[in-house]
């Protein structure tokens, strides 16, 4: 009687990786939602299209790298890359930039660093920060919110301005761009930005007529809704709240010190918390296990060190946004934070 | 083996430790226990197989036996002698040893190792154990020899000797009993308590007598009430003054508090720093199991021949807890116990967490085997296929020791040694909870063992080569000491010479001055080539006695003149010089010429050999009584040549030097050895021949 | 002062040598295999480029510009670089000769290195004056070590990963250095 | 016209003059003596004292490779002490010059051994003991596995076997126990 060999544990959780990265996949759905309920159905076609060049970037690189196809493909990763720069770009940018985009994430920043598990950088961000640097007029060019809009869009329209850069009735992304004052739309960070740099102050700005015009209040909406996709993440412990509260508490502190340093040139704390990609970046990409620290302090230290270069960034710097760029920086440190923060080990002393 | 005390534990951490507050370790986890399934039966009698398979080896040096083929055995007769480190090794039955052999070990690599196999009789007589009422009044190292003899070692699973644990009760302040089994599936010990609380008492206080601890914690987890109301029932009735520093800590159901580090940590709230033993923390633990053991082997005088063995698993009919004797074969209990084995069947040996599996029944139950589980698929499935790490750090979270399991794995894939160092690989207990929450079903800990093995043997080569470099550098001194003597020697041997001639001679110096010429001039051409000269040497020796008899011819004939000798010489040196660069060149390869030259030497030494031994042998035959004396001597002589000739490094002479014992005894074996030798000696000119036709 | 700490922090991060100005990238590709040799040639580089910094600027304005001699600039301050590397290679192979090793040819090659030179004559186009030639040459030092650090350790990372096979070593190196010179973009109007 | 050029070569000639004597002062200052590098690489070589590399011992060779000599060039170290070479001489790793073997020890044939102490001369480590005409023995924890015994044997009856597996020396093994690795590394 010949029994099976095998390594102890013999016992094992029953959570896979493909699981994890599914619920985290599920967890966006609310941010998702609002995003598509407030800026029309763009953001939906464009998930459509970067999951699909995802999914067959993927298979094209593991057919050249004679990798196993179907296993690799199952565990997400590649569709969850899709999906965040599909929810990062403009609703209604060309559909090259969402290819560009997810091809790049795909191939050059996860598969040639020898596929998941092993990437430095997170794809997405890094796949948004190449799109930004090359194309920023497509790249920060967002539609109103749907209420606004001078014309009603339908599905149609989206899908042909997507891949022709015009609607149906042949108005171009630029004019449709365009609020009913015929002001150019740009994200609350960006209008906030350029008045600043047109020498205007803060509570100016708030009440002038081309902040109300943008889409602030839907931004917050969106970003509440990324919060609560990843409170629920969090309590499902798919990520540990190390990073997160790290990062929205390194916001908070940093941003407070420059209101309280000058409330008329910064903004304040509420603001950066709601705006942007804040909370897109605290539970949905910061928290990539992949390219984050692994280890408790390290994972602390690298919350506020992306904290901080928002802030500086998004403060002083020239991009409105700086999510992506901290992401990277944030990626490029961990090898080095990692080494430097490890526990102390059993015996090592207390 | 003594330590030192580094770090003992202060009366107030006593003090906090007996008034309940207790602590915890870091990460750890909760699987699923599955104790039920064997913790309701009692502990029932195995029953004596029809043979007994009891390893001998330890750690991998075999102790002097006791037992031959043949002999019959009583149950808790000692198979083998006790040396310091090991422990006597008891039959566990009485029957008849019917083998002394290599047998499978219960050992995850399935090897060999030396065992005792015995038939047993059926009868199961014992040997007289002798109570021992009044163990008080016998000394410490008494009782612990005793438990030496006994056989006792740690029985929760490492296996450790339990006398050498003992051995240093100098500055113990806490004795730790360990009964916590946190392994899941395991209640031999659970059960173990539930039924032998007293006599687990009992043990106790001859530990108290031995140790002298300040206080002795036993730790229970919370899922064995009944174990914890027992053992709590057994010390009510001690209640006497040995019993007031004995206190029960009921512990939270956490694996892996089972592992010493881990429920030190969680009794005293220190941590046993790396390389350092508890005990210099004036702390020991004991396995309840063998606490069990040193009562019977102490009061009632029993060796260790049994242990109670865990069967479950849903693979067995009748699943619980038996006391099996040590040795039976697992496929008796598997027969017994009705094991039915499922598709893609595994047997695990120890719990599902730390065990590890065999393939098959064949092999014996040994001291340290606590528990066989028989799972189904359904109960314990393949594992998934692995996938890549994802760094989630899931495994940092539950990895007791602190470790960062995600960054070894890294390291050990790409098998950076000096990084796994750096990241602390050895303090991995190897208790698998990394690989339990891992959700890319990485079996990290198959891994870990990998890169430790490889390590180990990394680090036992680099010692091994570090004592190579020595004894090669020793072996290079001596060379050269030798070379250094050697000359010293020749220039010895050589001033003799002179003065000899010198006096033979009456002072005519010119000759000698002639020969230290020629040779001056030989040692330039032979400096460079650094051939094993014998032969060169040789044909310089020769050259030299030709010369020399030259020079007395000259002498006898002295009308010669000078110039004329001179002459002479140096013709002889040029013909000497001559022949030599004849035999160099009549081979070709220099090497082939050396190789000649050695084999030659070689059969020239056999032959010499042969010869001595025939003669000797004749000698033997015509005076045997005197023979062994008269051998001794020719052997002496012989190799006082030898010695010479081949420059032989002195410690072999040392050796060589034979005693007439020897000498006897090889002529006495001669016959068989002669043809035997006859044979090499035909080999070895078989080989020459061969060489030569090269 | 907070020109100096602007100037600082401006040539560390916004106009960092190597991933802005796309300067001294031989040594950033070639001893950026471990973090150790990493951090040796991190204070070689920032020794070099203070002293020759400082060096540089006497020798220009003492010497050179007296003369009339601006012709000589480039000869004079490779003959200036070459001698604290020189300097530098002795100190080193005296106080350490693990380091001296493991760096080999590349600590003789800092004199070759663009961001020498171009530390010197860039202080000369920028009319930096003295302090500000120190402080410029040692943030450009402090510059470079952060990104070779910070590189070495991803690359040390990278050693044991699965890259695909044509693009193991020096490729995938280079992939790595882009993708950190688009992370630098994001510094860009930090500091005007 | 004439002047300017002597000026500059005047200059150049001041200022080479002074760092000249800076570098000649500093080159006295940090003299460094010995080259510890010998040793360390010596520590690396596995100390069979085999020969293969073509120096006679394992110390001729570090010096020759701190003189330039190929790392490649020992078999018994294989590739993690060629690999461990080239970390430490700060060079790239080559392939391996000849194969690398499993470890073998050395084991005489009792019965056919003549005593000839040819053996005992040709090991490097002193790990066979025995006499003139007595049997020799391998002392198997001090064997290197060098196999220079092998030849000067007159009756070849010493063998190159394999160390045997116990459960002391035994490894747990990837093969053994299968692990899955979907990325089949």
């Amino acid at each position: 009687m010949a029994f099976i060999s095998s390594s102890s544990p013999y016992q094992r959780v029953r959570r896979s990786t493909s699981e994890i990265m599914l619920l985290v996949l599920l967890c966006l759905i609310p941010g998702i939602f609002l995003q598509s309920y407030f800026f029309g159905l763009g953001n939906l076609l464009q998930i459509l299209l970067a999951s699909t060049v995802a999914l067959l970037s993927e298979t094209l690189i593991l057919i050249l790298r004679k990798r196993p196809i179907l296993s690799t493909i199952k565990d997400g990763s590649a569709l969850l890359t899709g999906v965040l720069i599909a929810i990062a770009i403009p609703p209604l940018a060309p559909w090259w930039i969402a290819v560009i985009g997810t091809v790049f994430a795909v191939i050059f920043v996860k598969q040639l660093y020898g596929g998941l598990g092993q990437n430095i950088f997170n794809p997405a961000m890094a796949a948004y920060v190449l799109l930004l640097i090359s194309f920023p007029v497509q790249m920060t060019t967002w539609i109103p919110v749907q209420s606004l809009h001078p014309f009603s869009l339908t599905v149609m329209d989206q899908i042909n301005a997507l891949f022709t850069g015009f609607t149906l009735d042949g108005y171009s992304v630029a004019q449709i761009s365009t609020s009913i004052d015929g002001l150019t739309m740009a994200t609350p960070l960006d209008t906030a930005r350029n008045a600043l740099n047109s020498g205007k102050t803060i509570s100016e700005i708030f009440n002038s007529p081309e902040y109300k015009a943008s889409s602030w209040q839907a931004i917050e909406w969106v970003n509440l809704g990324f919060l609560i996709g990843g409170l629920i993440l969090l309590y499902k412990r798919v990520i540990l709240w190390y990073i997160p509260i790290a990062f929205l508490a390194g916001i908070s502190i940093f941003s407070f010190i420059a209101f309280a340093y000058n409330p008329d040139l910064n903004i304040s704390p509420l603001f950066h918390l709601f705006s942007g990609a804040t909370m897109l970046g605290a539970f949905f990409i910061l928290t990539d296990p992949v390219t984050a620290s692994t280890t408790v302090k390290g994972r602390i230290f690298y919350g506020v060190l992306a904290a901080l270069i928002v802030v500086v960034i998004r403060n002083i710097g020239g991009y409105p946004d700086a999510l992506a760029f901290a992401v990277l920086l944030a990626n490029m440190c961990v090898p080095f934070i990692d080494y430097y923060t490890q526990p102390k080990v059993y015996g090592r002393g207390r | 083996m003594t330590t030192t005390p580094i770090n003992l534990l202060s009366e107030e951490q006593l003090a906090e430790i007996s008034s309940g507050k207790h602590w915890s370790f870091h990460g750890g986890i909760h699987p699923q226990e599955n104790k039920q399934q064997s913790s309701k039966a009692i502990i029932k009698d195995a029953g004596i197989p029809p043979f007994l398979v009891i390893a001998v080896e330890q750690k991998g040096e075999s102790p002097l036996l006791l037992v031959n083929i043949g002999d019959s055995v009583l149950k808790g007769q000692a198979l083998t002698k006790a040396t310091d480190v090991m422990v006597v090794q008891n039959a566990s039955s009485s029957g008849t040893v019917t083998a002394i052999e290599k047998r499978t070990d219960l050992h995850p690599s399935g090897l060999p190792v030396l065992s005792v196999v015995i038939a047993t009789d059926g009868l199961d007589r014992s040997v007289e154990y002798s109570r021992c009422a009044d163990y008080k009044a016998q000394t410490n190292t008494q009782l612990i020899e005793k438990i030496q003899n006994a056989g006792i070692i740690g029985l929760g699973g490492a296996g450790f000797p339990t006398h050498l644990k003992l051995a240093h009760y100098a500055a113990i302040k806490l004795l730790i009993i360990n009964a916590v089994e946190c392994e899941p599936y395991i209640t031999a010990d659970d059960r173990l308590m539930q039924e032998h609380g007293d006599e687990i008492i009992d043990g106790i206080t001859v530990l108290q007598h031995i140790l002298k601890p300040q206080l002795i914690v036993i730790a229970i987890e919370d899922n064995k009430p009944d174990a914890i109301a027992a053992i709590k029932r057994a010390l009510q009735k001690k209640q006497s003054s040995q019993s007031a520093n004995i206190i029960i800590r009921t512990i939270a159901t956490h694996y892996p508090s089972g592992s010493e580090k881990q429920l030190i940590e969680i009794i005293t709230g220190q941590q046993t720093p790396i390389g350092k033993h508890p005990s210099e923390l004036g702390i020991v633990m004991h396995n309840v199991g063998t606490v069990f053991a040193i009562k019977e082997a102490i009061i009632d005088g029993k060796p260790l021949t049994s242990r109670i063995v865990t069967l479950t698993g849903e693979a067995f009919r009748k699943k619980g807890n038996v006391s099996v004797r040590i040795g039976t074969p697992i496929q008796y209990l598997l027969d017994k116990y009705e094991f039915t084995p499922t598709a893609s069947q595994k047997l695990i040996i120890g719990g599902p967490m730390m065990g590890f599996s065999i393939t098959h029944g064949d092999v014996p139950v040994t001291k340290t085997c606590n528990c066989i589980v028989a799972p189904t698929l359904q109960e314990m499935p393949e594992s998934p296929p692995e996938m890549p790490c994802i760094r989630c750090g899931e495994c940092a979270e539950v990895c007791p020791a602190q470790l960062l399991p995600q960054q070894l794995l890294w390291y050990a894939n790409s098998k950076d040694n000096s990084k796994l160092d750096e990241y602390n690989l050895s303090s991995c207990i190897e208790c698998g909870a990394c690989a339990f929450v891992c959700p890319s079903h990485i079996p990290l800990v198959q891994y870990y063992r990998i890169a430790k093995a490889e390590i180990s043997s990394a680090k036992q080569q680099a010692e091994k080569a570090e004592i190579a470099r020595i004894r090669f550098e020793h072996r290079a001194a001596r060379l050269q000491q030798a070379k250094l003597d050697r000359q010293v020697k020749h220039k010895q041997a050589a001033e003799k010479r002179k003065q000899q001639l010198q006096e033979t001679n009456g002072g005519e110096d010119l000759i000698a001055a002639a020969i230290a010429r020629a040779k001056a001039k030989k040692q330039a051409t032979a400096d460079p080539s650094d051939a094993p000269a014998d032969n060169k040497k040789d044909a310089v020796a020769a050259a030299i006695a030709r010369a020399k008899a030259k020079k007395q011819a000259a002498a006898e004939h002295s009308d010669a003149p000078a110039d004329n000798k001179k002459d002479a010489v140096a013709a002889a040196i040029a013909r000497a010089k001559a022949k030599k660069q004849a035999a160099a060149e009549h081979s070709d390869a220099p090497a082939d010429n050396k190789k000649d030259a050695v084999a030659a030497a070689i059969a020239r030494a056999k032959a010499k050999k042969q010869q001595a031994l025939e003669s000797t042998q004749i000698n033997t035959e015509i005076n045997p009584e005197n023979s062994a004396a008269i051998a001794a001597r020719k052997a002496r002589k012989e190799q006082a040549r030898l010695h010479k000739r081949q420059d032989l490094p002195a410690q072999i002479i040392d050796t060589t030097i034979a005693e007439p014992q020897t000498i006897d005894t090889t002529i006495k074996a001669s016959d068989d050895k002669k043809t035997k030798i006859a044979a090499a000696i035909a080999k070895a000119k078989a080989k020459k021949i061969a060489q030569k036709d090269q | 002062m907070s020109d100096y700490v602007l100037l600082f922090f401006g040539t560390v991060l916004v106009n960092n040598f190597v991933l802005v100005k796309f300067l001294g990238l031989c040594p950033f590709m070639g001893v950026s295999n471990k973090v150790e040799t990493a951090v040796g040639m991190s204070f070689a580089t920032t020794f070099v480029l203070t002293l020759t910094a400082a060096l540089s600027y006497i020798v220009n304005t003492y010497l050179l510009m007296p003369l009339d001699l601006i012709y000589l600039q480039t000869l004079s301050f490779i003959l200036v670089i070459a001698v604290v590397v020189q300097f530098t290679e002795m100190v080193m192979h005296k106080t350490s000769p693990t380091l001296y090793r493991l760096l080999g040819i590349f600590l003789p090659l800092i004199t070759t290195n663009c961001a020498i030179l171009g530390l010197a004559l860039l202080n000369i186009t920028e009319n930096h004056d003295f302090v500000e030639s120190i402080i410029y040459g040692f943030s450009a030092g402090i510059g470079f070590s952060l990104v070779l650090v910070l590189f070495s350790s991803i690359r040390e990372r990278l050693a044991s990963s699965d890259v695909p096979l044509p693009f193991k070593g020096a490729s995938i190196a280079m992939i790595t250095a882009g993708l950190m010179s688009l992370a630098f973009m994001g510094f860009t109007g930090l500091i005007k | 016209m004439l002047i300017n050029i002597a000026i500059a070569i005047f200059t150049l000639g001041i200022l080479g003059a002074i760092f000249g004597a800076i570098l000649g002062y500093s080159s006295l200052r940090f003299k460094v003596k010995s080259d510890p590098i010998v040793e360390e690489l010596d520590a690396i070589l596995p100390q069979t004292q085999c020969g293969q590399c073509g120096y006679p011992g394992c110390k001729p060779y570090a010096q020759a490779i701190a003189n330039g000599e190929d790392i490649n060039k020992c078999p018994p170290g294989g590739d993690a002490v060629m690999r461990q070479l080239a970390e430490r001489m700060g060079i790239e790793p080559k392939n391996l010059e000849g194969e690398e073997k499993p470890k073998l020890i050395a084991f005489i044939r009792e019965d056919q051994c003549i005593g000839c102490t040819k053996c005992i001369q040709a090991c490097p480590v002193d790990a066979i003991i025995g006499a003139t005409r007595q049997m020799h023995t391998v002392i198997t924890d001090e064997c290197t596995g060098c196999a220079l015994c092998v030849d000067p044997c007159p009756t070849d009856c010493i063998d190159m076997v394999p160390v045997v597996l116990t459960t002391q020396n035994w490894q747990w093994d990837l093969n053994l126990i299968p692990t899955k690795n979907s990325t089949e590394r």
